[in-house]
């Protein structure tokens, strides 16, 4: 009686596999359209920043030749080379190339780079941070031309490898270093004037005079984006209240929802979630409650709310890091890469704020013309959000 | 006789308690009065016994910002040491007069309940906090916790360790979402059927874990904790998998979770309204499935067959009662209820599926659950215990609290561990719980 | 007695187990209205014989027949619907749930899905008055005494309905008084056309109560006897298979002085609650002290807190005069004490690690088992091998694991192990529950041997045969107390058998 | 009912009354193998179930491969196939270009490290019937008093630097004390006061973490030189150096030196692993030895066997258990403290990431024999190591992984699924007892 029922039993284990072979088939088939709606679009929507570099691919081909003389003239780590014989390696930080978060902007970036540029990309994604070494390695030890880690904490690991693997050329995401280290590049951001902007925005269309923010894990990405949005809401309405919660997980959606419905019950109208899947459960849940919401790091309106409709998602707090690790790649493929540090600002359109969609109209053009006023303003340092790290 | 006692050690922990809060409280404060008077705040108030911590329970279902139907004004400082100090005589009491166990129990309620709302007072100290949403989060957050104690307790009581609840939350939380997707995409649904329909394959899938588990531990006789942590290691890779090669990729008109659902009229009621009468659907059955558990458990044939075999399966296999397979049965529909509480995550707060969502909770669960003694009004008890600390340090820290959010988030854990150590009273698990039967 | 239809017939019942053959073509009948009584030693295979009978194994030959009819009986529930009940030898009852529930457990009256308490509290009654078994239908089962909790079997069994009931040594926990009440109960149902199996290794009792005995040894039926016709001495022998001593051979006992003194000593059990209330007595060296009472009366927690396995609440415990109240077990081992403890397997023993194991289970620590940091195998071993030489254990090896010999080689670890130190005190609790009678013998035999080198013996046994026949004096405990203390002359068997029942008499007093 | 894989076969004489104990015992009974040698404490008959467990759950996974191949990477079979070279390349190296093997064998040598040690620590646990769950938390605590050492203790004592010979083994020692306290509380709970381990052990993994949390974010132990959460670098006399690698620039660490044992200056033969592997062998040996060849492992061993009986054999329940929490959680606490002072040479607010969970799959794996310990680890630390390289060549997720490692643990816990599958007969002696239930 029970062998029956073990036999049963261990075909329900496999129940998973239909729906396994589903995702393979559902690769096959559906790709292009699931990467319209949900990867390429976010390019497109931010379009000021996404025509230059998009001009700027155009002439690759005609530069290949000369970095290929570069490279066979001198032996600078910054190899260009033939495109498609450069392999780049990514190391997501611990998720997913698909998990809506600044990974999957960066695969984004490599996919990018991949179709546009013609280059070989592979990928590894993190699983635990004690793995971040092992996966550098994995690409560098194999004479990968450029490995890309992504997140902040990655930082020593790839500072590490650089020194140990001197010809292979480095990106990070979301860190940098004091010195200039010549085969790595750190690409960093100003989230705080993303905020800043969003936090404008926020407190212009607040009634109550209180806006809320849900961050993820307490460390410097996410503070800069809290303070940010604090900073920018009291350059609007010094007298604003902005109630602030840090969710000690990235991948805690109830609690993060828990914690944006308590800013609405204290009277927030606008949630700001800064906090990954944590920050997208806060907005997404705050949006059901009827308060206006911001999304963080991509156009939220594509990966959280699914390409729509999203009513209450006023904005995001554009952080282009597809950009920025495309804009790495050519450069390697140019033969131009050099160490250093990369800083998206809102001067190059390295951090934005994405457009209103569902919104459109509710968001009155005065607070309109302001958003842009405060952007050019910190762009062209008339502005300073006075965000400082402790 | 032993001088240091459980009564004693008790009552000195409750004092400890009570001086540092007392202590902690003024330091703060005079702190935070210097710091005003320095920034020449206007708010600031002639002296440290000047601070008000207001309470208020606002009209239920209207915006923020509407005067509230009622305002308690509690003078921070006055009630913090007025608290402290009853704390202070009664654990003092509790010192002297020695008792075997009487009344510690009480104490330690007392004392856990007390500290949250002294905390709560303290932190907005000088403002004012929604004494309904407070109560109605607790009631919410308590959902998945309650859900998971019922589900380990019918497991429990039925002779089997179940600390597979967790990854039962996981997957039915993943296929749950999975099914509301697909189904909703299928017939181009975007409205709540697909959520409901994603709820039930929840409930579904949190079965056929459990049933896996089943046939693990008491078909295969392995050991009941390594079976549950085999489901947990299970869980994961598999919702991650999923969620990579799938989840994520799938597209669905299907966007939103679960709606509200009032309850005319008994919403309306101040307080009482939002605190019980104005949740979503798996929090009402949540606590519908409480009060069912309970007269299940104690009043009807299969409670008394249940509670049989936990405690002695011999005797009830030689009247006839097929332990195994009541166990095997009971055990899924544990894992019915842990799919629900799964629900709650990627169908009733949020409509979104991530890795490790559940976040523990299921393994907060069975402690609420042995919290309680393996009953289920008990066990819900329990799970109000860790919500109203989740509650609370969610809800503190909007308010610049000056306790770093780490030390609140630890608290449910701590107090979990005082909890077990008996001071509440020894808990009696089921007598055959653990051990595989075999006549 | 053709012209009666048996209301159970066995014919050729076999059954295996690896190794062994526990029943070897079985055959009997039972008569309505009879009270058939099965005599064995321990391990005869009386209780493999009842458990197919209840369906709880299967027989690998042969076959049964209810009322005329062939059957095959798969569970206790088939058991049950064909009028067959058993009680077992441990009872099947629920602790944490009352008297009612576990009556009516399995068939449940129900009313709007709900339970009908009140109908099944009726119906209980109804029965309890109907056979004199009085019982409280809402107290928790744990609460009561064990020959109440016998009842409650009893009760569970009629409630079924059922026409034939097995008895698995039931008075193995009464005392002789209730022991007699029980028998007035088997009597009247057995007037009311119940048949009764009544399964027992008492001599005593079968001619007691039984219409008709079979004997069974190592398996087999080896014959029947009719009670009226029989005695003692010749179901012994016929169980055993050969005349049997069934008085241990001992000269007089030459008490010295006092080893073992225990004052007021009280003690609650894991529930908190007082199961040793101010218990004293002295144990002189050479003298054997008896403890008899039934079981669960505080005996197990009168040699825990003297071995220190469980914290005394109250009194003194002294050894040679010194005060070893707080000491730990191994402080006590050490001073001389050693214990053989009424739980074989689940205290004696480690049933996974070997003999020579075992065998130092509380020496392993002390030269020459352990020098320096290391135990020393090789010391270990010509331990084992010694012991195991001279106590008689019949074992293929000193590394076969102890949970696969038998009850009684087992038995006889234990005693080598404790024997093997010097000893002032030796507490002996149930030494010889569910042995064969060759181990008995021999274990009776060290225990005086012990006493006759000078050690001061204390005996519990919940066999009052076992501690009339071994002890100098005699202590009866009742209830956490001894109620009373005889020398071994003046305890005779109805004496004893009143005050085990509580029945005080005017020169006892308390202690 | 009559089921051929009925569990009954053997004689468990608490199944049956005394009726089948009374024979004498019959020649082929179980006999337990001597504790003599290392090797003979193995049953290498027994060594078939694991390796055929191993077997299956990897086909199993292939099954999965197979059908939720990625198509961008070619046919099914040929991303299957990718998939598990990538696995076996990542791991021991691709053997047709010998320079890349040091590197991967280095790699898993690295990634078993804290598996062995955290592996042990759960064994040495169930050898003594306590579930230790709480692996994870006292590893993480274990890293932060090794990482408090290697970084202040020099300062707390107000001189520059100490010698390696000093400060090294103290850090380590801290690991272990640090790890070791944080197993003994729930050891002395359950003890004393019967709370049950496995949700203590769980409640301190939480409040371990949020103690973490708060010490390297925001508290005392973040680095002042940084922004980044994470303490500063321990100094050099402190880390378990490399035993083969190139000196790195002093920058890239704080401004400490790290030398390993043997300098290079080949990037081919700068290898990661480091001495942390010491310390594992040599506690797998010490483990070893205390379990077969002391007095105190016999008294774990009886405490986890029968712990009524180790009572009455004069056995403190109490000082056993809070001492095999303790040096459970010493053991979890060096695998902590080789992470910090061996590879990582600091510790982020975001650490470890389940090496506390995998450590009960290892443990299980093994059937807590230390000595089976170390091949079972290093099969993890092959699969993780290997995990890289397998989604680089075949896109597939790294949580397959996961799903294998739970394979694993059914099929070797429920050793009767892969003795069905294989028609293999169990061996004598019965189910291995590996924790006690709540209420004992």
């Amino acid at each position: 009686m029970f062998q029956k029922r073990f036999v049963a039993l261990l075909m329900l284990l496999v129940l998973a596999l239909p729906v396994l072979a589903a995702c393979g088939g559902a690769d096959a088939t559906s790709t292009p359209e699931s990467s319209n709606t949900g990867a390429t679009e976010p390019t497109k929507a931010a379009e000021p920043t996404a025509a230059p570099t998009e001009a700027a691919a155009a002439p690759t081909e005609a530069t290949e030749p000369t970095a290929e003389a570069t490279a066979e003239a001198t032996s600078e780590p910054s190899t260009g080379g033939n495109a498609s014989d450069l392999r780049i390696g990514l190391v997501t930080d611990v998720g997913k190339v698909t998990d809506g978060t600044f990974n999957q902007y960066a695969y984004e970036g490599l996919k990018r780079a991949e179709k546009e540029l013609g280059v070989k990309v592979d990928f590894i994604e993190t699983v635990n941070p004690a793995d971040y070494e092992k996966n550098i390695d994995q690409f560098a030890s194999q004479g990968y031309d450029l490995v890309i880690g992504v997140g902040f904490l990655m930082g020593d690991a790839i500072k590490a490898s650089a020194a140990k693997y001197p010809d292979i050329n480095f990106a990070i995401v979301d860190s940098t270093y004091e010195e200039t280290i010549p085969n790595v590049k750190g690409l960093v951001f100003s989230e705080d004037q993303a905020a800043f902007i969003v936090g404008a925005l926020a407190a212009s269309m607040s009634k109550t005079g209180q806006i809320g923010v849900v961050g993820g894990v307490e460390i410097p990405p996410v503070q800069k984006y809290v303070m940010g949005y604090e900073a920018g809401a009291k350059y609007v309405n010094p007298d604003i209240k902005v109630a602030k919660v840090y969710v000690p997980s990235f991948t805690d959606p109830a609690q993060g929802a828990e914690a944006a419905k308590n800013q609405i019950a204290e009277g927030a109208d606008v949630i700001f979630g800064a906090g990954g899947q944590t920050g997208s459960g806060g907005i997404q849940s705050a949006a059901d409650e009827g308060v206006y919401v911001l999304g963080v790091d991509q156009d939220e309106y594509y990966t959280t709310f699914k390409g729509g409709p999203a009513p209450k998602l006023l904005s995001s707090a554009l952080k282009r890091v597809d950009n920025a690790v495309f804009d790495t790649i050519k450069e390697l493929v140019d033969g131009k890469f050099q160490g250093g540090q990369y800083l998206g600002t809102a001067a190059n359109g390295g951090v934005d704020y994405a457009p209103f969609h569902d919104t459109e109209s509710e968001v009155p053009a005065d607070v309109k013309a302001k958003l842009d006023e405060i952007k050019k303003g910190l762009a062209d340092g008339t502005i300073e959000t006075g965000v400082k790290l402790p | 006789m032993r001088f240091i006692t459980r009564a004693r050690a008790v009552g000195a922990l409750g004092i400890v308690v009570s001086l540092v809060l007392m202590l902690a409280v003024n330091a703060n404060l005079s702190t935070k009065l210097a710091e005003q008077r320095a920034a020449g705040s206007a708010k600031a108030p002639s002296s440290v016994w000047g601070y008000v911590s207001q309470l208020y329970i606002p009209e239920p279902k209207t915006p923020p910002g509407t005067p509230p139907v009622a305002t308690i004004p509690l003078p921070t400082l006055g009630t913090v040491f007025f608290i402290c100090v009853l704390l202070i005589a009664a654990g003092a009491f509790l010192i002297a007069r020695n008792p075997e166990r009487r009344g510690i129990g009480g104490y330690v309620s007392a004392l856990i309940g007390f500290t949250f709302f002294v905390l709560l007072i303290w932190a907005v100290a000088g403002d004012r906090v929604d004494l309904a949403d407070t109560l109605s989060r607790v009631v919410r957050v308590s959902t998945p916790l309650g859900l998971g104690a019922l589900a380990g307790l019918v497991c429990e009581r039925s002779g089997v360790v179940n600390i597979g609840i967790e990854g039962m939350m996981l997957t039915g939380a993943c296929f749950g979402y999975i099914a509301a997707l697909v189904v909703g995409n299928w017939f181009d649904a975007a409205g709540q059927a697909p959520v409901w329909f994603g709820v039930l394959i929840a409930v579904l899938t949190g079965g056929i874990m459990a049933a896996l588990h089943a046939l693990l531990s008491i078909r295969f006789k392995i050991d009941q904790i390594i079976s549950g942590t085999v489901i947990n290691i299970m869980a994961v890779g598999l919702t991650g998998y999923l969620r990579s090669n799938f989840i994520i990729k799938y597209d669905s008109p299907v966007k939103k979770p679960l709606n509200d659902l009032p309850i005319p009229g008994l919403s309306d009621i101040p307080l009482l309204g939002p605190v019980l009468f104005n949740h979503k659907p798996i929090t009402y059955m949540m606590l519908l499935l409480v009060l069912i558990m309970h007269v299940l458990l104690f009043r009807t044939v299969w409670g008394l067959r249940t509670r049989a075999i936990g405690e002695h399966p011999k005797a009830a296999d030689t009247v006839g009662i097929k332990v195994n397979r009541m166990r095997f049965w009971n055990v899924v529909i544990g894992g019915f209820l842990a799919g629900l509480a799964g629900a709650w995550f990627a169908l009733e707060v949020t409509f979104r599926f991530d890795d490790l969502m559940t976040n523990g909770q299921g393994f907060i669960a069975l402690a609420a659950m042995i919290f309680g003694k393996w009953t289920p009004l008990g066990a819900y008890g329990g799970a109000l215990l860790f919500s109203s600390a989740n509650a609370l340090q969610l809800k503190v820290q909007n308010y610049d609290f000056a306790l770093a959010p780490q030390f609140l988030q630890m608290l449910p854990y701590v107090v979990t561990i005082i909890v077990l150590a008996g001071v509440i009273g020894k808990a009696r698990p089921p007598a055959a719980v653990g051990e595989p039967y075999d006549h | 007695m053709n012209n009666v239809i048996p209301a159970l017939e066995v014919r050729d019942i076999t059954k295996r187990f690896p190794g062994v053959l526990a029943n070897d073509h079985i055959s009997f009948t039972l008569l309505p209205g009879e009270i058939h009584a099965f005599l064995g030693e321990n391990g005869a295979g009386k209780s493999t014989l009842m458990n197919i009978l209840y369906g709880l194994y299967a027989p690998d030959e042969g076959q049964i027949f209810i009322n005329g009819e062939a059957v095959t009986i798969r569970n206790p529930s088939d058991a049950i619907a064909r009028g067959l009940g058993m009680v077992h030898q441990e009872y099947a009852l629920v602790d944490t749930l009352t008297v009612t529930e576990n009556i009516i457990l399995g068939t449940e009256l129900q009313k709007n899905l709900l339970i009908d308490r009140k109908r099944a509290h009726q119906e209980v009654e109804r029965l309890s008055q109907e056979y004199g078994l009085i019982v409280p239908p809402d107290s928790l089962v744990g609460d009561l005494p064990v020959g109440v909790q016998q009842r409650v079997e009893i009760l569970k069994a009629l409630y079924r309905r059922v026409n034939m009931l097995i008895l698995d040594e039931p008075t193995a926990v009464l005392t002789p008084q209730e022991a007699d009440d029980l028998f007035r109960v088997m009597r009247e149902l057995a007037d009311q056309g119940k048949s009764i199996i009544f399964i027992t290794h008492k001599l005593r009792e079968v001619l007691a109560v039984a219409d008709r005995i079979t004997v069974l040894r190592r398996g087999k039926v080896v014959g029947s006897a009719n009670p009226h016709e029989s005695t003692e001495r010749s179901l012994a022998a016929m169980m055993v298979g050969r005349e049997v001593v069934l008085q241990v051979e001992k000269g007089p006992a030459h008490p010295g002085e006092v080893v073992l003194e225990v004052e007021g000593l009280a003690a609650l059990d894991d529930r908190g609650v007082q199961v040793l209330n101010d218990v004293s007595l002295e144990v002189r060296a050479g003298e054997v002290l008896g403890i008899a009472g039934v079981q669960g009366n505080g005996q197990t927690e009168l040699v825990q807190a003297i071995t220190g396995l469980q914290p005394a609440s109250h009194g003194k415990v002294r050894l040679k005069g010194q005060d070893i109240t707080a000491l730990e077990p191994r402080q006590i081992t050490a001073k001389g004490v050693a214990y053989i403890p009424e739980d074989r397997k689940g205290t004696g023993l480690v049933l996974d690690y070997t003999i020579a194991e075992n065998m130092v289970l509380s020496t392993y620590y002390k030269p020459p088992f352990t020098q320096g940091l290391t135990l020393k195998e090789e010391a270990i071993s010509e331990h084992a091998d010694e012991l195991i030489e001279t106590f008689d254990v019949r074992t293929p090896s000193q590394l076969t694991a102890a949970g696969s010999l038998s009850g009684g080689n087992q038995q006889k670890i234990i005693v080598a192990r404790e024997f093997s130190r010097d000893n002032v005190l030796l507490i002996a609790s149930q030494p010889t529950r569910g042995i064969d009678v060759g181990s008995i013998e021999f274990i009776h035999k060290s225990i005086i041997a012990q006493r006759d080198a000078g050690v001061a013996v204390l005996l519990v046994s919940a066999e009052l045969d076992e501690v009339l026949s071994l002890a100098d004096r005699v202590a009866v405990m009742y209830h956490g107390s001894i109620v009373a203390t005889l020398p071994a002359a003046e305890a005779t068997r109805e004496r004893v058998g009143l005050l085990m029942a509580g029945v005080q008499q005017e020169e006892t007093t308390n202690g | 009912m009559a089921d051929p894989h009925d569990a009954k076969d053997h004689r468990d004489p608490d199944q049956h009354p005394q009726d089948v104990v009374e024979q004498p015992a019959a020649p082929s009974d179980p006999t337990v193998p001597a504790t003599k040698g290392v090797l003979r404490s193995i049953r290498w008959g027994e060594l078939l179930v694991p390796i055929l467990a191993i077997f299956t759950a990897i086909l199993v996974g292939a099954v999965i491969v197979f059908l939720s191949a990625p198509a961008e990477k070619g046919s099914r079979l040929h991303v299957t196939w990718e998939a598990f070279k990538g696995l076996f390349i990542g791991a021991f190296g691709n053997w047709a270009e010998p320079s890349t093997i040091p590197n991967a064998l280095s790699g898993t040598l690295v990634e078993s490290t804290p598996y062995i040690l955290a592996g042990l620590a759960v064994a040495l646990g169930f050898k003594a019937g306590l579930f230790n769950i709480g692996a994870e938390g006292q590893l993480l605590i274990g890293a932060l008093t090794a990482v408090s050492i290697g970084v202040w203790l020099p300062g707390w004592i107000g001189v520059e630097s100490l010698p390696a010979i000093i400060h090294l083994p103290l850090a380590v020692l801290g690991g272990f004390v640090g790890g070791g306290l944080w197993g003994a509380i729930p050891g002395y709970l359950r003890a004393k006061t019967g709370a049950h381990e496995v949700i203590t052990t769980i409640m301190l993994n939480y409040i371990a973490l949020r103690l973490i949390d708060y010490m390297i974010v925001s508290g005392p132990m973040k680095d002042p030189a940084g922004s980044a959460p994470r303490t500063p670098f321990v100094q050099g006399p402190a880390i378990l150096p490399q035993f083969v690698g190139v000196v790195r620039d002093p920058s890239l660490t704080g401004g400490n030196t790290y030398q390993p044992l043997i300098a290079t200056t080949s990037s081919t033969w700068d290898l990661r692993v480091h001495a942390g592997l010491l310390i594992a062998l040599l506690a797998v040996v010490f483990v070893w030895w205390l379990l077969n060849r002391t007095p105190k492992g016999f008294e774990i061993k009886t405490v986890g066997a029968n712990p009524q009986a180790a009572r009455y054999a004069g056995m403190s329940i109490v000082s056993t258990t809070v001492l095999t929490m303790t040096l459970s959680g010493g053991l979890a606490g060096l695998a902590g403290a080789g992470q910090v002072l061996g590879l990582e040479h600091n510790m982020k607010s975001v650490f470890s990431g389940g090496l506390g969970f995998d450590s009960i799959a290892i443990a299980l794996l093994a059937k807590s024999n230390p000595i089976a310990i170390i091949p079972a680890a290093l099969f993890w630390g092959a699969l993780r190591q290997g995990a890289g390289a397998m989604q680089i060549r075949s896109g597939i997720s790294i949580n397959l992984i996961n799903i294998i490692q739970a394979l694993v643990i059914i099929f070797v816990a429920a050793d009767q699924i892969v003795r069905w599958i294989y028609r293999i007969r169990r061996e004598q002696g019965g189910q291995m007892v590996f924790t006690r239930g709540w209420g004992k």
